[in-house]
């Protein structure tokens, strides 16, 4: 078996006092898509900015294609080929639509990006909306163009978080689709998501977090017989 | 509630043990710091032109007194009342910008009334406006008895003390903390934040403006450094020192900056003959510089203050007094 | 309080700016004078010790005021000696009047202190506004100037200035074309001057000091307005010379109490305070060393540290030193003494380091000094 | 023939008067601007800043012989290194509390700053004169315009349009204004965002400190020489607005040129004037003139 | 009164040049939940915006009550009665739920700028505010800081305050966006609850939300209304399939 594209182990992550994470673990297969599920406030997105070094205070073990990154700057982590959609979207007020399209600088360590070409053809209303300033694109419009960004750079393990969140359903189809082909292409990928339909068809694999830790890690092959637990952990 | 108690006893005795007029300087600093902390701690704007209050209505003041006649007690009001007016006039411009740029405003007109006050022709430019007489309250009481003034500056810094303290604790003051904590949602409850804002401003112009106009009774003079930025800045830091947002901070901050600045002649000569060092006594000489690093030491170090320390380290429940 | 008077050491507290603006021209130098004056004197007088305390009040009337207060109700000081900023002058004074101890002032320039403000107690001794604009004016007339414009900060100190060389002007027979306010620390000044040029005057006077005046000389010297003009500097310290350097200041006009070049008593001096300091003393710190020789004879002559005895004292004696000759102390509490026009010496004329003025005019205390009748001193019986 | 008073022979004269004096103000409010854009600080320390730059400039001559021309590289080249310090000792560690500590923190720097200086140098300033190649006038008609003035509006205005062209039009640029919204985002996309916040406030500086450079011969060289100029700088900051760079220049310069005129039309209020504006501008257009707030 | 509490007549909105909202005719019935759904970059938000004032229509007005209130301010609006949620919780964090609620009721009580009275006079506040947070299930909560409480409740928070203002009109944008499934059905089923005798317009993209409370709908597209009518009407609107649901939308509609 190749070196996880993705190493987590014994990961503890603290805001100011508060500590979130206790513990969690998670491995990534290169070319694999997999869900980070859980309620709110399970620390999935905090899972999340603990491998970009976004958290307050991180401790344990977080290893990029085999290379150990905890004690790493965010920048560096960065370089190792991650690309990283976050929960609020981030868009750039200051920035034009295509400004923040072109913002991330292409990484050294990431493989073939896609090209704006490609993009503009997945996302039209952001071809449309090419001029205007970051923020002032809707509340979709943003979560598009916050996925899009990151595709461009040619990082090889993209972190996503919630990104069919606020996004009508036939975007959300498109999302789907997108990140079919993307996994086609060979990206790694890591989705938080609470769309559980939307999850299900795409990832191979899934965690389960609760309070900081991973309850649970089932293959896509078991979806059917976990429901039940699924149900009890998720509500769903 | 029992350290208020012991507060107070301790103000009434005070001109026996301390020498009035210095204690009657620091109480009025002590206000002005206080109407100071009203809008740093309760509301977040940080102005940085605080002493266009202080020294507006000392020279109105004095002016009134010295040159009208006008009795102690006329002289006080009509300086509070300036400053408040000022106050109304400076918030309201400065009001409709936030966070920095608020200061940058406040810091901006005031120094535009300093010119004002500097060309002025009854201001004295820099000979100040000299020899203010004490004269009799309501005409009668004279107040030329240190310890008689002692005793009307100590009530007015009491009176302002408590108002403050009934401000931060009235539907008014509930206002104020929901708008420093989230400024939106307080406008969509229907809440004109910016008149709020505002009214917080004048009280603490006005206060700042009874600290100044009693000032001038006690030093019998007003000049340009109560109307300079230098003195806004000198009520920052004693805020800062004290504890922002706590109530007793700024009183212990303006004592503590007080004497640092009137004794750090006898502290650097000090210091110097107990540790044999003898460049403690240049100290004298550089009373900006240890300012400045005390400036520097409390916003890296020491952001809650003497007071702020103080209260984290009391167990819970006797915060009350902060 | 009173227990200082009589026993107990002599003890003179100096108060001045020892760390802002003014702490060149009078500052820890001044001090230094005075307690050189103490060891000329021999440190001790009626048999008691000589004792000088100082403090810094930072240009702040509060601290001046609280010090003074402060010396003399605990301190035990017998006299009080202040520097300059005209506003903690007129405080010191007042405390002092109040609570009866000699003040001697040397740096401050503000008239006030001998007329509207004056105690029993006020001894203004080096200068004020009114001799430098009255020794200006006049002299600058009688070498034929007559065509006046004032350059003037905006503020009371200015506008005495600018008041009291205008009136000797005009009653001396020139006449003030004209005169332009500048607000005080104003960053630029080349469009006042160009006012000025414009103006057709002869006298460029210029009512200001400090940072104020350093900067109008620049930037009269760029834009040539010293090819045009003479330039007379009202209030001007050998200090502002020395910071502007003689390339942009030869043949300035400036009034001043003492040149540290003028006799070879001062000369002696100025030698000493410049192997403590790396620089010439200015007439203030001159006049601290005299003032306290001044007090201490007083003291000697009175036989007590009594206030009231010694500025009796004090009003009899003439005062002959290195700082001037023939000074007398008159009942509104002003120091008679010469005062004196300077010319600034061009670069190829100064010699040595410091050697910047060479004398035009002299005159006498009574002549550069208002007179007794026009003072507004309440104490001056008429 | 005259405007306001004023005959209009003597206007052109005014007015180029005024813009020697705006370009100051320009370089000054753009060195803010810049800093406050990426820092989110409102850098009180920048009138000392521009001090320094003057006192090295001075200092060079003085103790090392090092003339105008070296010193203008140099002073500023000091300048920003120092800030790059300031940034890395102490600003650093207040990015994530309230922008209020970085303004007080500062002020805290500039009496420090000033104090040093003050009890080293005295107060009463140095001389300096401008370089041989700029000294001397030219006469343009309607006014004999000193030489040096004129360079010190070329230079400004150089400095200030190439600052502005980077931070606009380059890729650099963007990614200053993209850590001006949230640098923690856009470390997180592989850049190097730390040292770019430490560069920016060495080069915000390092603008200061140009200026002071510009000024040394012009004005007197204090110690204090900054601190009464900043107060102006922050009202023309407020008029203009922190929204944008050219905001910050263009202001500069009209504030420059208005308070010119000011001096001829009515001397005593050229002290108020900008702040006059300032409240005027609040009134009509809360956000400044270039402001990009809501 | 007619029973249309809510008119706007072609109201539009342009950003400089883009037109965003174009031409929009909404009608709201008293006591209604009505959902205004729409593609990304519709125009719901916007809209909103217009509605409560945050912006200013470039034509068309807005009839409240049969008031036109186009020429309102934002605070005159929330005094009418019409309030609005924000796409992000909005609370004070470092208030008690207590407090959070009792601000909000102060503003009837007219003693807001009082500043030498007690605050013990709000205390008078206090049953109408537990009674508040009772409806929405806070009650137990009352005296913990709010930035301690989870998201879904910090939400439920947030409507209590915005109850206490006895809103006629309530606004929620996204109501349960970025929720869990628990969250999104207490969210909802209070929306349900706290509709009786309120008017409520909510933009959401929660088919299962719109599904199970929302009366009447509004589909916007490219600024415009594409379709309106009840849920199983839109929803089989071939138009709006295409637009918005997309052809799985049946399916998709278990999804939440
Ligand atoms: N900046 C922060 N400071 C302090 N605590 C935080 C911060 N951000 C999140 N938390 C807390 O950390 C916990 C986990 O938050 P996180 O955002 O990781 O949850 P999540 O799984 O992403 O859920 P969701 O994104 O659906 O809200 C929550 O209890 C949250 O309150
Ligand atoms: N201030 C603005 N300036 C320019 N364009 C704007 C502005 N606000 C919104 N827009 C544009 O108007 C359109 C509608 O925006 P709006 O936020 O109303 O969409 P929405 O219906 O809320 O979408 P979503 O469901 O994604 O939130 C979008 O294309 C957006 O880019
Ligand atoms: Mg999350
Ligand atoms: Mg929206």
């Amino acid at each position: 078996m190749s070196t996880p594209a993705l190493e987590i182990t014994d990961l503890h992550a603290w805001y100011g006092e508060s500590h979130i994470l206790h513990g969690a673990r998670l491995v990534v297969h290169p070319g694999e898509v997999v869900t980070l599920l859980g309620r709110n406030g399970a620390g999935r997105t905090t899972t999340m900015r603990a491998i970009m070094g976004l958290v307050g205070k991180r401790q344990g073990s977080i290893k990029v294609a085999g290379q150990e990154t905890i004690h790493m700057p965010t920048y560096k982590v960065a370089r190792c080929g991650l690309g990283y959609c976050p929960e609020e979207r981030g868009i750039f007020a200051s920035l034009s639509c295509e400004e923040n399209l072109m913002l991330p600088p292409a990484l050294s360590g990431g493989g073939k990006g896609m090209s704006v070409a490609e993009i503009y053809e997945m996302f039209p209303n952001l071809q449309e909306r090419r001029h205007s300033p970051g923020t002032r694109l809707s509340g979709g419009e943003q979560q598009m163009l916050a996925v899009a960004r990151i595709l461009r750079t040619g990082a090889t393990v993209l972190l996503l978080d919630e990104i069919s969140e606020g996004l009508a359903p036939v975007i959300v189809q498109a999302l789907a689709r997108m990140i079919q082909a993307l996994k086609a292409r060979g990206f790694t990928i890591v989705m938080v998501e609470q769309n559980f339909r939307f999850a299900a068809p795409l990832a191979d694999r899934f965690y389960v977090m609760e309070h900081g830790q991973i309850a649970l890690e089932f293959e896509a092959r078991e979806l059917a017989e976990r429901q039940t637990m699924l149900n009890a952990l998720l509500g769903v | 509630m029992a350290l208020y108690g012991v507060l107070l006893l301790a103000g009434l005795a005070a001109p026996f043990v301390v020498y009035p007029v210095l204690m009657m300087k620091l109480l009025c600093f002590a206000l002005f710091a206080c109407a100071f902390n009203l809008l740093i701690g309760y509301t977040g704007l940080l102005s940085f032109g605080h002493a266009a209050f202080l020294g507006g209505a000392g020279y109105i003041t004095g002016y009134v007194i010295q040159s009208l006649g006008a009795t102690p007690e006329i002289g006080i009001l009509l300086g509070t009342a300036f400053a408040a007016l000022v106050g109304l006039v400076m918030g309201w411009l400065a009001i409709r910008r936030t966070g920095i740029y608020f200061t940058m405003i406040t810091l901006a007109l005031a120094q535009m009334l300093f010119f004002v006050w500097l060309q002025a022709p009854f201001t004295g430019g820099e000979d100040g406006l000299q020899g203010v007489p004490r004269g009799k309250l309501f005409g009668l009481l004279s107040l030329q008895d240190d310890v008689h003034l002692y005793y009307l500056v100590f009530a007015i810094f009491v009176f302002g003390f408590w108002l403050v303290r009934r401000v931060i604790h009235s539907p008014f003051g509930q206002v104020l903390q929901a708008i420093k904590e989230n400024e939106p949602r307080a406008v969509s409850l229907g809440y004109d934040v910016n008149r709020f804002k505002l009214l917080a401003f004048v009280l603490s112009a006005a206060l700042s403006g009874l600290a100044g106009s009693t000032k001038v009774l006690v030093m019998g003079f007003e000049t340009l450094t109560d109307a300079q930025w230098t003195m806004s800045g000198t009520v920052v830091l004693m805020t800062l020192v004290g504890g922002m947002g706590t109530l007793l901070g700024p009183v212990v901050g303006a004592f503590v900056i007080m004497i640092l600045e009137n004794k750090m002649g006898e502290i650097g000569s000090g210091l110097a003959s107990v540790t044999g060092i003898e460049w403690f006594n240049q100290l004298g000489e550089s009373v900006t510089i240890v300012t400045g690093f005390i400036f520097v030491i409390c916003v890296m170090a020491f952001r809650r203050g003497i007071v702020g320390e103080i209260l984290v380290r009391l167990p819970k429940g006797k915060s009350s007094t902060g | 309080a009173a227990s200082a008077q009589g026993t107990g050491p002599v003890r003179i507290g100096f108060i001045t700016d020892m760390s802002g603006v003014y702490a060149d021209i009078d500052g820890q130098g001044g001090g230094e004078a005075i307690k050189m004056a103490v060891a000329d004197f021999g440190g001790k007088v009626l048999g008691r010790p000589i004792e000088v305390v100082t403090a810094d009040h930072q240009n702040k009337a509060d601290i001046a005021a609280s010090k003074a207060r402060e010396w003399i109700d605990k301190g035990g000081v017998t006299a009080i000696f202040g520097g300059t900023n005209s506003g903690t002058a007129i405080a010191t004074a007042k405390i002092a009047g109040e609570k009866k101890r000699v003040y001697f002032n040397m740096g401050a320039g503000s008239s006030r202190l001998t007329n509207e403000e004056c105690t029993p107690y006020t001894v203004h001794y080096a200068y004020d506004t009114v001799a430098l604009a009255r020794v200006a004016g006049k002299a600058m007339i009688q070498r034929g100037d007559k065509n006046w414009y004032f350059l003037t900060a905006d503020y009371a100190f200015g506008h005495s200035l600018e008041q009291d060389a205008s009136e000797i002007v005009k009653s001396s027979g020139g006449k003030v074309v004209g005169s332009v306010r500048h607000p005080l620390g104003a960053s630029d000044f080349s469009s006042f001057l160009l006012q000025a040029q414009s103006s057709g005057a002869n006298v460029l006077a210029l009512a200001n000091a400090g940072g104020d005046f350093v900067n109008s000389v620049k930037a009269a010297k760029e834009f040539g307005i010293t090819k045009k003009m003479k330039l007379a500097g009202l209030l001007v310290f050998i200090n502002d010379i020395h910071s502007l350097g003689l390339k942009d200041t030869a043949g300035l006009l400036v009034t001043d109490s003492w040149y540290w070049d003028q006799d070879a008593e001062s000369r002696k001096f100025a030698q000493r305070f410049f192997a403590k300091f790396k620089r010439m003393p200015s007439s203030i710190q001159a006049a601290d060393y005299s003032a306290t020789l001044t007090y201490l004879n007083a003291v000697k002559a009175a036989g007590t540290d009594d206030a009231d005895k010694v500025m009796e004292a004090l009003r009899k004696t003439k005062i002959n030193d290195l700082y001037t000759k023939g000074g007398t102390i008159r009942a509104d509490g002003k120091m008679l003494h010469d005062m004196y026009l300077m010319q600034v010496k061009s670069p190829s004329e100064s010699k040595t380091p410091w050697d910047y003025y060479k004398q035009v005019a002299k005159f006498s205390g009574d002549q550069a000094y208002n007179s007794l009748a026009e003072s507004k001193c309440p104490l001056v019986k008429k | 023939m005259e405007f306001f008073g004023v005959p209009l022979a003597a206007l052109p004269s005014q007015l180029l008067l005024g813009l020697v004096n705006g370009s100051f103000y320009a370089i000054l409010s753009l060195g803010l601007a810049v800093i406050f854009g990426l820092l989110n600080v409102i850098n009180f320390s920048h009138g000392a800043m521009f001090m320094l730059g003057a006192m090295l400039t001075w200092m060079g001559l003085q103790y090392a012989g090092a003339p105008y021309w070296v010193m203008i590289f140099v002073a500023p080249a000091i300048v920003g290194l120092f800030g790059i310090l300031i940034e890395r000792l102490l600003l650093r560690h207040l990015y994530k509390l309230d922008h209020l500590y970085g303004l007080l923190l500062t002020f805290g720097l500039v009496l420090i700053i000033e104090g040093v200086f003050r009890s080293i140098y005295g107060a009463s300033g140095q001389s300096y004169s401008a370089p041989e190649a700029l000294s001397g006038a030219t006469d343009l008609g309607f006014m004999v315009l000193p030489n040096y003035r004129a360079w010190v509006v070329v230079a400004s205005l150089v400095v200030c349009f190439a600052t502005w062209f980077v931070i606009e039009k380059t890729k650099l640029g963007a990614y200053l204004r993209a850590g001006t919204e949230n640098p923690r985002l856009v470390e997180a996309f592989g850049i190097n965002v730390p040292v770019m916040v430490m560069l920016t406030y060495g080069f915000g500086v390092a603008l200061a400190a140009f200026a002071g450079v510009l000024a040394a011969p012009v004005m007197q060289v204090t110690p204090l020489m900054g601190t009464n100029l900043i107060i102006v700088v922050f009202a023309v900051v407020v008029i203009g607005g922190m929204g944008s760079i050219m905001g910050a220049i263009v202001t500069g310069l009209a504030l420059g040129v208005i308070e010119g005129l000011t001096r001829v039309i009515y001397p005593p209020g050229s002290a108020t004037v900008v702040f006059v504006i300032m409240a005027i501008v609040l009134l009509v257009r809360p956000a400044g003139l270039f402001g990009k707030e809501k | 009164m007619s029973d249309f509490i809510l008119e706007t007549e072609h109201l539009s909105k342009e950003f400089k040049g883009f037109v965003a909202v174009n031409d929009v005719d909404l009608q709201v019935r008293r006591g209604s939940i009505h959902a205004l759904i729409g593609p990304n970059g519709a125009g719901k938000t916007t809209c909103f915006n217009l509605l409560t004032k945050f912006l200013t229509p470039t034509r068309g007005r807005i009839v409240f009550n049969g008031v036109d209130i186009t020429g309102d301010k934002p605070a005159q609006i929330a005094r009418r009665g019409v309030i609005r949620s924000f796409q992000i919780s909005a609370v004070f964090p470092h208030m008690t739920v207590l407090d959070n609620v009792r601000v909000a009721l102060q503003r009837q009580l007219g003693v807001s700028y009082r500043f030498w009275m007690r605050d013990a006079v709000l205390n008078q506040l206090n049953d109408r505010s537990l009674d508040l947070l009772e409806q929405v299930g806070l009650r137990e909560f009352a005296s913990e800081l709010a930035v301690n409480l989870p998201y879904g409740r910090k939400r439920a928070l947030e409507i209590a305050t915005t109850l206490a203002m006895e809103p006629e009109l309530m606004l929620l944008d996204e109501p349960t966006q970025g929720m869990g499934h628990e969250d999104v059905d207490l969210v909802t089923s209070l929306i349900k609850r706290v509709s009786q005798g309120r008017t409520i317009l909510m933009v959401e993209h929660n088919m299962k939300v719109i599904a199970s409370i929302a009366d009447q709908i509004t589909v916007l597209q490219r600024g415009a209304v594409l379709a309106e009518g009840a849920y199983d009407e839109v929803s089989r609107n071939p138009k709006v399939m295409e637009a918005y649901m997309g052809v799985e939308a049946s399916e998709l509609e278990g999804a939440h």
